[in-house]
């Protein structure tokens, strides 16, 4: 167990060694999400809808946009030099290279989110900061959900020939639910209705992360030989 | 050479590429301290076989069986091109478990310390092969698999890996190698296993043999096999 | 003279000048607060106004100075030019900031809301985001020949895209106070404030000059570096 | 000329037959794709505002985003094996490289516009067939712009590290005005209103679309040798 | 051989990585049907000079001048993994307005016609280096360089290529060849380049040296230098 822990941190470590070499990878993906929330701002029809309603939408597009990104990312790294054989060779379980990889991804996807957060509620002022909890929960659920799955998927089809092709059409499906479930919480969070009113897609985004995230340690396993 | 144990045994191994075979039922046994040379036409099948031995490639049919810790030095350099020499030897060590004196020492020894804080990516061809088999070495592995391990080393640093890996077969360690460089080679092998369309034709010991000779005899089999 | 002595003239003049307009900055604030008339809507949180305008007036000098040198560097391949360019940009995306958060700040009790989408903020926002990306980029990049010659062409791009943005959320409704000094009719401020206003443009300006030098000779001296350390290694 | 057209038509032609063995880039766009859609869909209270008046904004999200998944494929091909050298060795004019790559990747745009579109009617229901004619106009020239610059901008940004986080962070600026200008009309279109009315728009639209044509033109070939 | 046009004419060339200086005011001139071979260590700077000669990479300082067309072979293939071989040639054929029947004519010299039309990614690292030569050699430029050209090449193709190279030099075709396998090439080159830290240290005809003779004059030259 300890061993597990030992060498995912390493791979994880290693990871975001990578990302901050260019010591980039913070500030664009901040500018990257003012320029979304601008963008998707400008990109409706001021007389027909007011800034609040795009909010939520602005919120999951810029977060799905940065997930997909890490994504890719993760995993095209270890093909570079088929860096991903040495890990493979080495004598650790394939568990470790599996959560190594999500924790990643994970740190990823939330330094996007953190600082994209604050702009949210600075361009289009909503009132962010009383439902601050809530939306931390939702936020965080949804994420989960699809680094995990994502996460999977892209180590499962990174050996293979069409992993690229692959890749995004399985994750369509597993997608879908925990994004749209996240945007309907956020919106009714935003409107400032009650969280109880959302329950039912907060189950399914929990249920969502615990299924999945048991199932893809068992099934990671079997993914990775060519 | 102590023959005592069998690192590795492959039993019938074939590994087909769709509707390729690439390997044909290969059957062969590395010992302790023993240095396998494997040489074969372009094609013949010698990456994919080391490969599969590295259990890196599911065989289609046959099986591999490892008795110990197998290392590899492959086509490609499986370094982390943004990360410097150092970064790289010390993540695969936390990942082997070795501690960072052990990366150091090997730099030193492959001649890299002076550059070791450097991107991988600005390395030349040379430094860059020399740095994957550093990776390579730092387990000291039981079976070590070298594809084409000389590739674009000037003649100092062929000499030191060819006395590192010297220095590994005196130590009971075992080996198979892939190469076109036989010349250079020879002084380190002790059996020749000779490749052909995923067959290997023959599998003999090179104690005194010189390269003329068995390069003689790998013509002989080509022309016949 | 040695290239290196003249980085080094540069880099004292260009902290002299700084030196000197900081103090001056203080001297048109002293004045804004004490000799010049609370303005009478907005209280005295127009005040800001005078850090506000003359910064943002900074900001986009800096972003066009960074266009117009890129050009000069394609053309002349100049190492120097782009020095300067990265040099400006940078200084310009300080003066943004200053002008994005100042802005803001007065925003709140004058609009009752921070930010709003309107042409010159929207704007100006964009330009100060490209400008970021064109110091992650060159962040990015290792070979100076290369990083020299995409951040030129950043530049030239950005110079030009100015205009275009400008014009098009200039299509949307607009609450930004239209400009009291760049407009054909005379200027519509109250004397003594229209003096601060001036005074403070052209402190800034200076300042921005000043801002320049220093970060421009900066520049100069590392390029320096990497011309000694280059012969030492070899 | 001839020359110049018959070497850029041959780089397009490959770009588009190694896009075609993978799918790669094509496939995840279009997966991006139908991921906003949803996100944009299922993001508004419905109680709130109408489909229709989201819809606008909706397409022009998902068409910018979902191309630029693409963009760095134009590229990042030519980077795998240094083809990119093989092609500047080549005795051709290096603005054919630059035409052959905007060709390309109109090509692929189109593609995963004429995908997204039937979509969107599907999600939105909106009336697009009827006003086909003036849509097709302002997604042509609106597409155009994007593409243009993208394809400048992905020519340098291959060279860094994340140059999926780097060519969203340079290329949005660029996006707002084509952007904004294509929701405006279509914003209009939809809602069956003369196409004169957007004329203002228009314009905009096709001097973005030649001063950037020829100012990327003439820069690119500054964005080739190292 | 006629000595007559220098085809490619380099002065005082210097390029430096950051603040690495890794050519050093290089001055060389290729001649028609002219071999030059380039040996030096690793990181000696064979692979940038060859690049800077190519044009592919603009010098610091000084200047390169070339008359004639020029092609490269380097360590990477230049080809489209997810094409065949046959239509990454094709390919490259429309871009030198050279016909389909040349890009055959090579597949059929260098044994790749039965499996021309796999895609290059399912080729073995040999094969792969044959259709990265066969590339080059579509033009039939006046100047050909080449980097390490007979990495992982079996006996055979090694053979088959140099017979093309000299082939090529007989008609007046010049060529600078970066390599460490001295032995190979000897027959080859007309002249040998002597590269250590970014200075060509030496440029002196081949004429009648044998290997040896070159690796002696070669360590020599690495002590003092
Ligand atoms: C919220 C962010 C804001 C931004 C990004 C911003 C940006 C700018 C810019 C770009 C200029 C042009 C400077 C020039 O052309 O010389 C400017 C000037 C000015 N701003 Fe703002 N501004 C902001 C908020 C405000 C607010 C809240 C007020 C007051 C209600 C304000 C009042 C002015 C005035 C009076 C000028 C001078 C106009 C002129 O002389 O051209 N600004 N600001
Ligand atoms: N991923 C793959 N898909 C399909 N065929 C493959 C793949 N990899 C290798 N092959 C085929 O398998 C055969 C053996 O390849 P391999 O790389 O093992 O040869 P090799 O002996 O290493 O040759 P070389 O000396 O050139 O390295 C070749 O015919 C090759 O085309
Ligand atoms: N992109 C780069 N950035 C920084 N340094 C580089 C880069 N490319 C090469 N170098 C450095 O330039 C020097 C020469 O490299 P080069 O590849 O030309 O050597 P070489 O003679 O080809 O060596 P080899 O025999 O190993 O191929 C090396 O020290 C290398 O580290
Ligand atoms: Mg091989
Ligand atoms: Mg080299």
């Amino acid at each position: 167990m300890a061993d597990l822990l030992r060498a995912a941190a390493a791979i994880a470590l290693k990871d975001l060694a990578v990302e901050w070499r260019t010591k980039t990878a913070l500030v664009s993906s901040l500018a990257f999400a003012v320029l979304v929330l601008a963008v998707l701002f400008f990109a409706r029809d001021p007389t027909a809808v007011g800034a609040v309603d795009v909010a939520p939408g602005a919120l999951w597009v810029t977060f799905t946009f940065a997930a997909m990104i890490g994504l890719n990312r993760a995993f095209l790294m270890e093909r570079d030099n088929r860096a991903l054989d040495g890990i493979l060779l080495a004598p650790i379980p394939r568990t470790a290279l599996f959560l190594g990889k999500v924790a990643a991804n994970l740190v990823f996807v939330a330094a996007v989110e953190v600082v994209s957060v604050p702009l949210f509620v600075l361009f289009y002022d909503v009132p962010l900061w009383r439902r601050l909890p809530e939306l931390t929960l939702v936020i965080g659920t949804a994420t989960f959900a699809f680094v995990v799955v994502g996460t999977l998927l892209s180590s499962m089809v990174v050996r293979t020939r069409f992993s690229e092709l692959m890749l995004p059409l399985l994750l369509l499906p597993f997608l879908v639910p925990p994004v749209v479930g996240a945007v309907q919480v956020t919106a009714r969070v935003l409107a400032g209705r009650p969280l109880s009113e959302a329950l039912g897609w907060l189950r399914l985004l929990l249920a969502f992360d615990i299924v999945f995230f048991v199932l893809s340690t068992i099934l990671f396993t079997a993914t990775l030989d060519e | 050479m102590p023959r005592a144990e069998p690192v590795l045994v492959a039993q019938g191994v074939s590994r087909r590429y769709g509707h390729r075979r690439v390997l044909h039922d290969v059957t062969l046994e590395i010992f302790q301290g023993q240095v396998i040379l494997l040489i074969g036409p372009n094609g013949a099948g010698k990456t994919t076989l080391l490969r599969v031995l590295a259990g890196l490639l599911r065989p289609s049919a046959g099986r591999v069986e490892r008795r110990g810790s197998v290392s590899m030095v492959a086509h490609h350099s499986m370094l982390y091109d943004v990360l410097t020499a150092r970064e790289n030897l010390r993540f695969y060590g936390r990942l082997h478990r070795v501690g960072a004196s052990r990366a150091e020492e090997l730099l030193q020894q492959l001649g890299l310390a002076a550059r070791a804080d450097e991107r991988v990516a600005a390395y030349s061809r040379g430094m860059t092969q020399r740095a994957a088999i550093a990776r390579a070495l730092l387990p000291d592995p039981d079976l070590l698999l070298l594809d084409e391990p000389l590739t674009g080393l000037d003649d100092a640093s062929c000499r030191v890996v060819l006395d590192v890996l010297s220095d590994l077969r005196d130590r009971g360690r075992a080996m198979a190698i892939a190469s076109h460089q036989v010349a250079e080679l020879m002084e380190l092998v002790t059996a020749v296993g000779f490749l052909k369309d995923g067959r290997l034709l023959a599998l003999e010991p090179a104690a005194g043999r010189g390269t003329d000779e068995v390069l003689a005899r790998y013509r002989s089999l080509l022309v016949r096999g | 003279m040695t290239p290196r002595d003249r980085a080094l003239t540069f880099a004292r003049r260009g902290t002299l000048l700084t030196g000197a307009m900081l103090v001056a900055l203080a001297g048109v604030y002293v004045r804004a607060l004490m000799f010049t008339p609370i303005e009478r809507f907005q209280g005295p949180a127009q005040k800001i106004f005078y850090v506000h305008a003359p910064a943002a007036w900074s900001a986009l000098l800096a972003f066009a100075v960074t266009g117009i040198l890129s050009i000069l560097y394609l053309w002349l391949r100049d190492r120097r030019l782009d020095v300067a360019a990265a040099a400006s940009a940078e200084v310009g995306v300080a003066f943004s900031m200053v002008m994005l958060t100042t802005g803001p700040i007065w925003g709140k009790p004058i609009w009752g809301t921070w930010w709003t989408w309107d042409a010159r903020l929207t704007s100006t926002l964009f330009i100060f985001l490209l400008f970021v990306g064109y110091m992650v980029l060159r962040g990015a990049l290792t070979d100076p020949e290369v990083r020299a010659r995409y951040s030129a062409v950043i530049g030239i791009m950005g110079l030009v895209l100015v205009p275009f943005i400008h014009f098009t959320v200039f299509l949307f409704r607009t609450l930004h106070p239209d400009p009291v000094l760049m407009k054909p009719e005379k200027p519509s401020l109250p004397g003594d404030m229209l003096l601060t206003l001036l005074v403070s443009f052209g402190v800034f300006t200076l300042l921005y000059v000043g801002f320049l030098t220093q970060r421009y000779a900066l520049g100069l001296l590392r390029e320096l570096r990497d011309e000694e350390m280059a012969h030492a290694v070899s």
